[in-house]
């Protein structure tokens, strides 16, 4: 009587949690066994290796971390022979997340994974604020996110979500013209753009200036914005930002999110996918709402 | 590795700046090469928010021991905890120093940079090696032991001067065919330089900050030259151990 | 031999530190003598008198603070009438932040203050995200910031800062436009937005629902905003954002801001204004670096 | 108001959640009116960010006490703060109880709304006040003192039921000029019923999250009828008391 089952998009998972992109790798196979989590998230893959940026790439803020790690990737060649038989060997979903630089790349990488056996979705980060000139453009024009979508959804029937950036000033719009374009659900939020000097030498602390802030700090934001999307479309939500314990899960699946997923949190405690399961499951008995019934739950 | 939240056994305060901090585990203290760390973190403290990384110190039966240093807020607070206190560990993490069989090994370590020492020289003597071992920091302060071969740059203790100093006229004295070193990256840096000249190859154990320290966040990566080619390499799971001559320091 | 006297505008400051609008009050008189400040700024003053919002207004988060006040105040009538005389005691510069719903509206509340003496600077709140359709809607599009600060420009000759929101896709857009309409400064910056729910009543910690988040968490948000503008325009910048320590406001002003303000830190130490203006001018002098260098003095 | 950092005289525990915290100063130990309250925190905890609002539970001397209920994160750290640890305080803050002159006069309390009144008593006793005293709780843990007629929901100490219902009681054979509450809302907005039935004056203290304390901030208002219309008051600056008659109670 597994209560927190869902589905998303044409995936059905066996509990609603997953791990951000970028946030985990299978290193933490030889911590626990990793078919427990509802879905896997692949670090996002480009079509060409990617080196990722110059150090210094993280550092810890205020109640945050601040990276730069630019996209540091194998390219999918590499992706598709050494790290996807791997996931394959891993009883759960499978979500890859992929980058590149324009509309055509984009469709080519997906039809090159499309030929791949044990991939269930992609998710389509244009939002990721540590590539110059590249993928953040992507996710701020509404008109440029339908066109993507819309390229992708002719070319893939596999489950597609599209990652999107908290940096704009309307996010539902971005969000609407992804669904409108055939999105099977969306992922968000991204992390926010932020910055750390040290006053003794007067540098930037990332060697990029500008970094990507996640963790506990961007709850309230992702919060926010997870609230305001899920009330503007009807495709499916994996939430995400700042996720470090059952209470802020609930939180973001009471404000709409069909999923969430845990990322910064991983480095904290490795293991906190697994009580978040959980917690959740213990919620849902505890206070005899079914997880359908939860998702948002919002009481306005 | 292994993820586990365990009692503090003790804090023992070394001088005001360094103390030990151990723990008692059978699992954790298995099969664990020297040079590798820990990732170490106070659950209830929620910021810092990141765990932080310390090497192995050493190893008695089931209890595993860390020399730690107070430079900033987690070390602080690990410095205060009390017996059962409840701290998580991650690890052992990282490559390790490559233990020489039957050699003429020199262990070099500056500051802090002694932590890892004490336990590679136990498996270096265990592994036929001979070794010699210099240990140098700023005041007797910095100085953990007296059967090793100190300096110290104020001459409050053993040698006056700085270890890489000393290191050097040893190396026309001695034969060393390999060498090990942990501390400060100019002192590396220096090490690799005189080690290079000499063709004696030397492993460094560098230092970065780290967030999952597994590998998984490219987030700790160093340039190093592999084929003629500079690359990234990850301080927590391709390292902390590199070889000094193929690292790119920072200028 | 006071190092860290600044010009703003049109204003002399005696040190670059002010207190954020909406966060202090002359109830803080009591504490410690105000004219130590380099300047203060009032709350956000209306046409007419507002209630604000329902409470629930605040709620503390992660490493940061919800609120949602909605600018409370007695209107400019009573303001006028019975803060204007007892700032005006206050040997420093006195900054007015003032709110409207449309240009017009704008433009007779200054001139309306304009027959006013004691009065340095208008700061543009144009950027409340607790105020609905009105306010936040003037922050995002740079076309209406360029009219309403022409024609503010048009009706005062005293100091004029735009205080700019941080949820909007291109702040430095918006900025420019300030600028060249002829504001004499920027602040920045406003609150991001956040939210919060208590799971066991499924019910949004605010009765607003969404809040304005500040402290320590939106530190590296701002700062990044702060550099990002500094490097667009050439007017001064007034920065604030999570400013809780001497450290903080450094860095600020390392990034290119000219003059700093405490909000949130007030509430957790009211003499925080004090230490940071007094660690200021020891860092100047321990570094051995005028003020007017250390702003923008950032290492690339 | 002063704004201060002032060493911990005393903690003491009373039971599992209660605990009294003192302090030593001259300063913030004169003129205070009962029902007045400080802002207290422990600078060296970063989370959470705000200070906590605590009325004043006694004043002997300079010895200024707090009766505390740990119920979350701050008041479980000051529950375990050391002698000399420096915490800081604001105020006195609010405007504080009314004291009457020569009247008869009934304080009822509920739980941790406990702390302010003895205090209070004792300047009602001090202004010639004939007082009352009825104090509720859910069980005998909730029970602070023996001079007062203790109300317990489980019975484990004193009159078994509820304080309200005790209180309505005694309306019948006493004659009481003026009330004073503390307590959980519920209680709070029971009283004032009953008061306002037979027209006794009653002064209730809120509690609302804060932020400034000191009427800066507005984020800690409650609605109150004034002249027939409903305004915005601050619960820090126009409170913590009210006139219970004039509250408009949160369904
Ligand atoms: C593989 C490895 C093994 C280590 N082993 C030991 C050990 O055995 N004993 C020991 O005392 N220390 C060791 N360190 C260093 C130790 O991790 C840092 O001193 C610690 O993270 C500082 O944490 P903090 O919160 O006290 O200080 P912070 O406030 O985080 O930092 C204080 C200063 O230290 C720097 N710093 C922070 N984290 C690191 C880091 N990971 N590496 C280098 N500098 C850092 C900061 O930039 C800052 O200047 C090791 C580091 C690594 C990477
Ligand atoms: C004027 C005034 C006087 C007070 N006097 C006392 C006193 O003498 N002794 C005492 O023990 N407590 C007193 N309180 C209540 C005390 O301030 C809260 O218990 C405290 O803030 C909780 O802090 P925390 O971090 O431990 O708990 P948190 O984790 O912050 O909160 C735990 C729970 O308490 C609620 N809460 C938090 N802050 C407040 C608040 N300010 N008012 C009401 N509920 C709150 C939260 O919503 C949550 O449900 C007073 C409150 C006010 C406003
Ligand atoms: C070190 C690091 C690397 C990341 N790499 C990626 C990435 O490759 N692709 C991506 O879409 N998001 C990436 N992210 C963003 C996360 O997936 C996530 O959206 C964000 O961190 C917010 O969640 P969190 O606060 O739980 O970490 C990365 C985040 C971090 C901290
Ligand atoms: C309780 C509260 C009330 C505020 N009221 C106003 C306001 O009236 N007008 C305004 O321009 N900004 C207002 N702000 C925003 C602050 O001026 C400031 O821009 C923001 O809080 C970021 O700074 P901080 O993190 O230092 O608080 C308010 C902020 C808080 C926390
Ligand atoms: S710390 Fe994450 S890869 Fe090294
Ligand atoms: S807490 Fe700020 S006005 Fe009351």
């Amino acid at each position: 009587m597994n209560k927190c089952e869902i589905k998303f998009g044409k995936m059905r998972w066996k509990n609603p949690v997953t791990v951000a992109s970028g946030t985990f790798g299978l290193e933490y196979a030889e911590l626990f066994d990793l078919s427990q989590l509802g879905a896997l998230t692949t670090k996002t893959i480009t079509p060409e290796p990617k080196a990722g940026n110059e150090p210094q790439r993280i550092i810890e803020t205020e109640a945050g971390l601040l990276n730069s790690i630019g996209l540091q990737n194998p390219g999918v060649q590499e992706f598709i022979k050494t790290d996807l038989p791997e996931y394959s060997k891993i009883d759960t979903n499978l979500i890859v997340s992929i980058s590149a630089s324009s509309i055509n790349e984009f469709a080519s990488l997906v039809k090159k994974l499309d030929t791949q056996l044990g991939i269930d979705a992609y998710e389509i980060n244009i939002s990721c604020p540590n590539v110059e000139n590249e993928g953040i453009a992507f996710g701020t024009a509404p008109e440029i996110v339908f066109d993507l979508t819309k390229k992708l959804r002719e070319t893939t029937d596999r489950t597609l979500i599209i990652k999107l950036s908290p940096n704009v000033t309307s996010i539902t719009d971005i969000a609407k013209h992804a669904e409108n374009a055939g999105a099977d659900g969306l992922a968000l939020i991204n992390t926010l753009y932020g910055m750390a000097i040290d006053v003794e030498t007067k540098r930037p602390k990332l060697h990029n200036i500008v970094g990507g802030y996640s963790g506990p700090a961007i709850k309230p934001v992702a919060l926010q914005n997870v609230y305001k999307v899920a009330n503007a479309i009807k495709i499916p939500i994996l939430a995400m930002g700042g996720i470090s314990s059952v209470n802020d899960a609930l939180e973001f699946i009471i404000a709409g999110a069909t999923a969430i997923a845990v990322g910064t949190y991983n480095f904290i405690n490795p293991l906190g996918t697994i009580e978040i399961i959980e917690g959740i499951q213990e919620y849902c008995i505890s206070h005899n709402i079914s997880y359908k019934k939860l998702i948002g739950s919002i009481q306005i | 590795m292994y993820f586990k939240k365990i009692p503090v056994l003790k804090v023992e305060s070394v001088n005001d700046e360094y103390f030990v901090l151990r723990i008692r585990d059978k699992e954790l203290t298995q099969n664990i090469k020297p040079g590798q760390f820990f990732q170490i973190k106070d659950p209830d403290v929620a910021i810092p928010l990141l765990p932080r990384p310390f090497g192995v110190y050493d190893i008695k039966e089931d209890v595993l021991s860390f020399l730690i240093k107070k430079v900033g807020e987690s070390t602080k607070n690990l410095s205060i905890l009390e017996e059962g206190h409840i701290i998580q560990l991650l690890g052992p993490l990282g490559n390790g120093f490559p233990v020489a069989q039957n050699k003429k090994v020199l262990i070099a370590s500056g500051g802090i940079g002694y932590a890892p020492m004490p336990y590679l020289e136990q498996k270096l003597k265990e592994a036929g090696n001979e070794v010699w071992f210099y240990h140098g920091g700023q005041s007797s302060n910095d100085v953990f032991c007296d059967d090793v071969q100190n300096c110290t740059e104020d001459g409050s203790c053993g040698h006056a001067g700085l270890v890489t100093e000393h290191i050097e006229n040893c190396f026309d004295s001695m034969d060393v065919d390999v060498v090990y070193a942990c501390g400060p990256e100019l002192m590396l840096q220096a090490l690799s330089v005189l080690c290079n000249e000499r063709n004696i190859p030397i492993y460094v154990s560098l230092e970065r900050i780290m967030a999952c320290g597994v590998g998984a966040c490219c987030g700790c990566v160093i340039k190093i030259k592999e084929n003629g080619k500079v690359v990234y390499k990850k301080v927590c799971k391709d390292g902390p151990v590199f070889g000094g001559a193929k690292v790119i320091w920072d200028e």
